[in-house]
């Protein structure tokens, strides 16, 4: 097929942006079906190895998005993954791996139509970016 | 950083004296205004009620001209001209695809780098104004605004909708004393001053009647078509109201000039249908504050010679 | 050198530690580390410019906490390490000695408290030699980056020298033995290096006090301490937290601080 | 061997419109551990949930994956099915392909290709799913109720009534809120104070209710059925146990022309005062920002006079803690005032108030006592403009919600108006009247028709001062959009409810979230109004949307009942996902190595230090414990540990590490 179709994971907190996704369907707005969630509790529960074995998965793209800071319903979990992300980007980037395929955001429960922007903008800019080809090349896939 | 002028029809017409005062005090403020090359007309109201692609085409083929001279900011005195092209700017930069469409319309390539800027904003921007006033402007003036130079509210974002304040703080730089009104952005009943002369003769005349009554000496405004209502319209409006106006109407630029000490005749004030005489009687002693009777009245001729230069 | 020996002599008779861990002559000119347990055989410590391992990685092995109380010869990177390693509840305050030779003189710290003063003195931030080292290789675009790194990871053979090397890698059972799931995958392939090489780094994120050790163990020369200096670079302007100068700090990535910088985040 | 069975729903055509179900269905049979999988149109409904039980029942099901909404909707639902039919609930896992797929793409292979890659991340999680077993919790049978309007005061009495402790804070110095202010409500016209003043003496002598006025909620910890709450009492300065509440300091206090917080700023009051006469309780409150004394060190008046010497000048506050079971949030709304239109003037013309002023214009108690006078004058106004819809419905303004409550104490405002100045005339500018309660389209009538008041339907463009009057530009858009011009002597703005300042810090301090508006979110818009997000905490009134009175107190009569459920167990359920730390045989005995950080991030403090000691006491290790009570199941240590020696059940590391590789289509080979 002439264009290229991102295959991104999304991983999603269950309390705000599990819930605006979901509000993003009962409001009917489309957006593009390349991404698929996973639910987690917190954002605080989410492991740097996750988004490692996405990409060994063949993600082309990775969102990672949970409650705005002071709303997490656990009250910090979201604080202690933004410094968990402050210092994964701060690694990946410095082994060459492209931190634009790694998208993180806030979307709360109340924000249907920021989770369908963030969708197809995500898409959009892996698009771009092309097939996670540094990724894939990395003998040993597969195996997983 | 290069700022453009675009003069727009009336400006070149039934407004010349607001282009000429304009020019004078750019002149004397050392500040040079070239013209947007090849300019055409901005679609005024009659384009987008027409197409919505030549309503947007006009001012971008405007704006691409201004960009490729290296304009960073454009100068748009008329707030008719002023509010389309700001119109276009906005929606042009908020949708790609729209506008390589009317990029390609009007065969040049617009970004929406040159900022729109009014009257006022260009004015504000003089750091020294009160330094170079030589003959404060000391009367009790009606900031009138009109309709267009703060409307749409969500996109031209000047000043505040309801209540502006931008056009008094300006005047009371020029040592005028604006008066507190609730009229500053009624409609004076725009385009219809040909179709329908009796509206704009009811609606500026409820605007002029409630400037009189709260003492203003003179009108200011900053766009051809309250003007042109606000004054050429006067006998229609005298008629239906049975009664005399004598205040003036001017321009914003030619309080300005005033205040500077410019020549009258440079500032194009005999144009004027109501005659600003009265402005020109040099101030009585203390501050116009209701100094002058409320119509402003003096008698035709009185008042220094036109075109003597003031001390 | 001498008084080092002399008071380890005087340790050991006086019974006040039972085993001293040092510096002694190894094969080849090469320094390797001693654990003198009787006091007649001290003369065997030694230290000079060839002693540079990072001797508190025994304090965490069982063999070694099961001889009892010990006195640690101690060069600067040891100090941060304890201080560190005592952040995690890893050194019972009072249960060692520091022995920390300068010039020609022996400190022997007791306290905590002691060592913390002792690390204050020392400069708190990467060498410049260390930065400029770490600012060439961030000049290099993402490809030569990642083609720098992929070249330098194939050569990894999966030994974990360099997790036995580091004192702060004293996990009792490590992520790297888990296979249900198998977070990290055994063979010694470009998938199973570069995931082991990430998490390794992650894991002494705001704790890697910058010793060296982990560099000068890997058999296959790979510069693994580059990558601890960046995360200690990007905590230290994310977050001004540094691992290794006070016995109570938190961790960088266990503690936050609501105005934690999130540009990247929108 | 899993023994997985997959039910993939229409929900009606919901899901089948754009996902193709039996394709669904036959490709998730292929899935090894997949040994049932069927299709069906209402998988919710008994008959759906009856193809479940059968199936576990037949087939010996070890895990059940049901394809069809959000797990926020249904989970518990299929959950409970399992149960019934033999299967631990939390062997149940759903797989959402109507919200995030069916209902949010176009029909085609790519959407019928998501919902498989859905169905397998579920089916590969639920095969490494355990059976887990519900904890068990104490509970406090207390409730504390936050705001003592007549939402609050409603609550209180309920649960107090139905035998249990209830602990009711209230910011202001009296309980009673916005009602207290009012002069008569619709419909019937009855006095506020009559039928709210018994209520409030009703919670003031109830012996299960403990009243703690003039406080606010410093901060809660816990969660449901073990909330530990810090309540600030702020000093009163004076003793309440000896205050008599004679009032004899508010009559001798120098300083009278304070504007009084209950009379909306019309009416005036000195620095030591009680709010209103029938203020519970009734005992007055120093006021320390304009008191002499506090600004000066002089005066002191009020405690000379005083018989009983109750005044305390230097009485600090005072943090009271308490154990409560559950919350009720009632901490109502405010209104927008004149000063935020600028098309009104911006608040500078006195005679243009807002509909709680004209309340207290309007109240025997009020600044006028009773009497509808100018502020400006106090002349009696001949003509009164009220305009509706003031700020409410204006997206400019950024409130798009109609308040609800305006259109109907508008008329009654017109009427009161009518019946205190019989000449007078009222025209209300509004844009559509929203009268939809019991008896309500009626009273509207019976302004318009009976008391004479001239309803212009039309919004008012702009006010301003000509002559002494406010002339009023609006328009009548039913006589053709004709420009009216009204000459009035006083203008009501019936402006916009709002959410209370700093209602978004209470709702931090509490866990709960807010809308946009900083109105409170309640769990489900039509099935769970009172409910919140966060288990025990419930809401009522006002604070979660702009509600009148029938429905506050049908509201707070609601949460009431929720917290007696609550309450009727001893012990509570709770759903076991919660974090657990590794623990082995010996010599191993943990896999945890003792650093502790996890201990730092958790936010519930639910990680303790366990010592593990050999027989002879000799200590082995030190390593981390959960509490299962505190643990919410948050995970961040989970993430955190390097060793992963703490995982989270319904979480776990397997199963979340298992979703992703299924979702890429990379599931590991075993069945």
């Amino acid at each position: 097929m002439a264009e290229f179709d991102p295959k991104i994971v999304a991983f999603v907190c269950n309390w705000c942006t599990y819930a605006g996704a979901d509000l993003t369907g009962t409001s009917r707005m489309k957006y593009s079906p390349q991404v698929s969630v996973i639910r987690f509790p917190c954002t605080g529960r989410i492991d740097f190895m996750l988004l490692l074995k996405a990409f060994a998965g063949g993600a082309d793209g990775v969102i990672v998005s949970g409650c705005h800071p002071n709303d997490c319903h656990y009250s910090s979990g979201n604080f202690h993954a933004r410094r968990r992300w402050i210092v994964f980007r701060g690694l990946l980037d410095f082994l060459g791996i492209d931190v634009r395929r790694v998208r993180f955001s806030w979307v709360s429960a109340a924000e249907g139509a920021k989770w369908a922007q963030l969708v197809n903008e995500t898409v959009e800019q892996v698009r771009v970016l092309g097939p996670h080809r540094a990724y894939q090349r990395l003998r040993g896939l597969g195996v997983g | 950083m290069k700022t453009g002028f675009y003069p727009g029809c009336s400006m070149k017409g039934s407004a010349r004296e607001y282009s000429e005062s304009l020019l004078a005090v750019a002149r004397e403020l050392g500040r040079e205004l070239p013209e947007v090359p090849d300019w055409n007309c901005c679609g005024a109201t009659a384009a987008h009620n027409l197409d919505r692609d030549l309503a947007l085409a006009l001012p971008a083929r405007i704006l691409a001209a201004a960009e490729r001279q290296g304009m960073a900011e454009v100068l748009v005195p008329c707030a008719a001209c002023y509010s389309r092209l700001s119109v276009t700017r906005h929606e042009l930069l908020e949708d790609e695809e729209l506008r390589r469409r009317i990029s390609a319309l009007v065969a040049a390539d617009y970004r929406g780098s040159a900022r729109v800027l009014n009257i006022i904003e260009w004015l504000e921007a003089v750091p020294d104004l009160e330094a170079r006033v030589r003959a404060p402007f000391a009367r009790k003036v009606a900031c009138y605004y009109g309709c267009l130079l703060v409307r749409p509210a969500g996109i031209v974002k000047f000043d505040r909708p309801e209540d502006p304040q931008s056009l008094d703080r300006l005047m009371r730089r020029l040592g005028a004393e604006p008066i507190d009104w609730a009229f500053k952005t009624e409609c004076c009943g725009a385009g219809f001053s040909v179709s329908r002369t009796d509206l704009v003769a009811e609606l500026s005349g409820r605007i002029l009647e409630d400037a009189v009554s709260r003492g203003a000496e003179a009108v200011i405004v900053a766009c051809p078509m309250c003007h042109l209502n606000l004054d050429m319209r006067r006998p229609n409006i005298e008629k239906r109201a049975g009664r005399k106006f004598r205040i003036p109407v001017i321009y914003v630029t030619q309080a300005v000039g005033l205040a500077m000490g410019l020549k009258t005749k440079a500032l194009g004030l005999q144009r004027h249908k109501v005659s600003p005489s009265a402005l020109l009687a040099p101030a009585s002693v203390q501050p116009a504050a209701g100094a002058t009777s409320a119509s402003g009245d003096s008698p035709a001729g009185a008042g220094s010679p036109a075109g003597e230069r003031r001390p | 050198m001498e008084a080092l020996r002399n008071k380890a002599r005087e340790l050991l008779a006086a019974g006040t530690v039972k085993v001293v861990i040092g510096y002694g002559r190894g094969s080849g000119g090469a320094a390797r580390a001693v654990f003198i347990r009787d006091a007649a055989r001290s003369g065997a410590l030694i230290y000079d410019d060839s002693c540079r391992q990072n001797l508190a990685v025994y304090l965490m092995k069982p063999e070694v906490r099961r001889l009892g109380k010990a006195a640690l010869v101690a060069s600067p990177a040891t100090l941060r390490t304890v201080l560190q390693l005592a952040a995690e509840n890893q050194v019972p305050e009072g249960g060692l000695l520091l022995l920390a030779p300068a010039g020609g003189e022996v400190a022997v710290l007791a306290e905590l408290s002691a060592v913390e003063a002792r690390v204050a003195a020392q400069d708190q931030d990467l060498g410049r030699a260390e930065r400029e080292e770490l600012a060439r290789y961030e000049a290099m675009t993402l490809e030569q980056r990642r083609d720098f790194w992929q070249e330098q990871f194939a050569r990894c053979i999966k030994c974990y020298a360099c997790r036995a090397a580091c004192p702060l890698c004293y996990c009792a059972r490590c992520t790297v033995e888990c296979n249900q799931p198998q977070w990290i995958p055994v063979p010694a392939h470009d998938l199973g290096n570069l995931e082991w090489n990430v998490m390794r780094a992650m894991h002494l994120a705001g704790r890697c006090v910058d010793c060296g050790d982990c560099s000068r163990a890997c058999p296959a020369g790979i510069p693994l301490h580059l990558l601890n200096r960046r995360l200690i670079a990007v905590v230290r302007e994310s977050f001004a937290v540094q691992a290794g100068r006070s016995a109570k700090s938190d961790n960088a990535l266990s503690t936050f601080k609501p105005d934690d910088p999130e540009d990247f985040i929108r | 061997m899993a023994r997985i069975g997959v039910f993939v729903c229409h929900c009606g055509e919901n899901i089948s419109a754009t996902v193709d179900v039996a394709r669904v269905a036959s490709e998730a049979a292929k899935i090894p551990g997949v040994v049932h999988s069927v299709d069906y149109k209402y998988m919710c409904s008994d008959p759906g949930q009856q193809l479940v039980k059968a199936a576990i029942q037949e087939k010996g099901l070890t895990g059940v994956v049901v394809a069809a909404c959000s797990p926020r909707m249904h989970e518990p639902t299929f959950r409970r099915a399992c149960a019934e039919a033999g299967l631990n609930p939390f062997l149940c896992e759903m797989a959402n392909i109507r919200e995030h797929c069916s209902w949010v793409h176009e029909k085609g292979e790519a959407t019928t290709h998501k919902a498989i890659d859905i169905v397998r991340t579920l089916v590969a999680k639920v095969k490494k799913n355990r059976a887990l077993q519900p904890i068990k919790v104490p509970v406090t049978k207390t409730a504390l109720v936050l705001g003592g309007g007549i939402a609050g005061i409603q609550a209180a009495l309920d649960i107090a009534n139905a035998g249990h402790k209830v602990i009711l804070v209230e910011k202001e110095p009296s309980i009673g809120g916005h009602m207290s202010q009012l002069s008569e409500t619709f419909p019937t016209l009855d006095c506020s104070q009559c039928i709210l003043t018994p209520r409030m003496v009703e919670v003031a002598q109830h012996p299960n209710i403990t009243l703690h006025s003039y406080s606010e909620l410093e901060g809660l910890d816990g969660f449901i059925g073990n909330f530990k709450a810090r309540i600030r009492r702020k000093a009163r300065s004076l003793d309440e146990k000896l205050c008599t509440g004679c009032g004899l300091c508010t009559q001798k206090c120098p300083l009278r022309r304070i504007p009084s917080e209950f009379d909306a700023g019309l009416g005036l009051r000195p620095a030591i005062y009680v709010p209103f006469p029938q203020a519970v309780p009734n005992k007055p409150v120093i006021d320390r920002e304009h008191c002499t004394y506090y600004r000066t060190g002089k005066c002191r008046l009020c405690e000379k006079v005083c018989p009983t010497q109750a005044i305390r000048f230097d009485q600090p506050d005072e943090i009271v803690e308490a154990d409560v079971g559950a919350v009720v949030v009632a901490t109502g709304f405010d209104i927008k005032h004149a000063d935020f239109f600028p098309e009104y003037g911006y608040g500078k013309y006195k005679d243009v108030i807002d509909g709680l002023q004209f309340e207290r214009l309007a109240s025997a108690s009020g600044p006028t006592l009773g009497e509808i006078r100018r502020p400006s004058d106090g002349k009696v106004p001949e003509t009164v403009a009220f305009i509706a819809c003031a700020g409410s419905r204006d997206p400019a303004k950024g409130i798009e919600y109609c308040s609800k409550i305006c259109c109907m104490y508008t008329a009654k405002h017109a009427m009161l108006y009518r019946h205190k100045v019989h000449h007078g005339r009222p025209v209300v500018f509004y844009m559509d009247i929203r009268a939809g309660g019991k008896m309500y389209e009626e009273f509207v009538r019976r302004a318009m028709e009976e008391d004479g008041v001239q309803y212009v339907r039309g919004r008012v463009s702009r006010i301003y001062e000509r002559g002494g009057k406010l002339v009023v530009k609006g328009a009548d858009t039913l006589l053709g959009a004709r420009p009216v011009e009204l000459e009035a002597d006083l203008v009501v703005l019936a402006t916009a409810g709002v959410a209370q300042p700093g209602a978004e810090d209470l709702a931090q301090r509490l866990h709960v979230s807010y809308d946009a508006h900083r109105f409170y979110a309640e769990a489900h818009p039509k099935l769970r109004p009172v409910e919140t997000n966060t288990a025990g905490i419930f809401l009522a009134g006002a604070c979660q949307a702009p509600k009148d009175i029938p429905e506050s107190v049908a509201q707070a009569s609601g949460a009431a009942a929720k917290v007696g459920a609550l309450f009727s167990q001893s012990e509570l359920v709770r759903e076991p996902l919660i974090a657990v730390v590794d623990r082995q045989a010996p010599p191993v005995y943990s896999s945890c190595s003792g650093c502790f950080l996890c201990q730092g991030a958790c936010p519930y403090q639910a990680i303790k230090r366990e010592e593990i000691r050999g027989r002879d006491g000799q200590l082995i290790k030190t390593v981390a414990k959960v509490n299962p009570g505190l643990c919410q199941g948050c995970g961040t240590c989970v993430a955190l540990c390097r060793s992963k020696s703490i995982d989270i059940q319904g979480y776990s590391h397997e199963q979340v590490y298992s979703e992703v590789l299924a979702l890429l289509n990379r599931g590991e080979r075993d069945g």
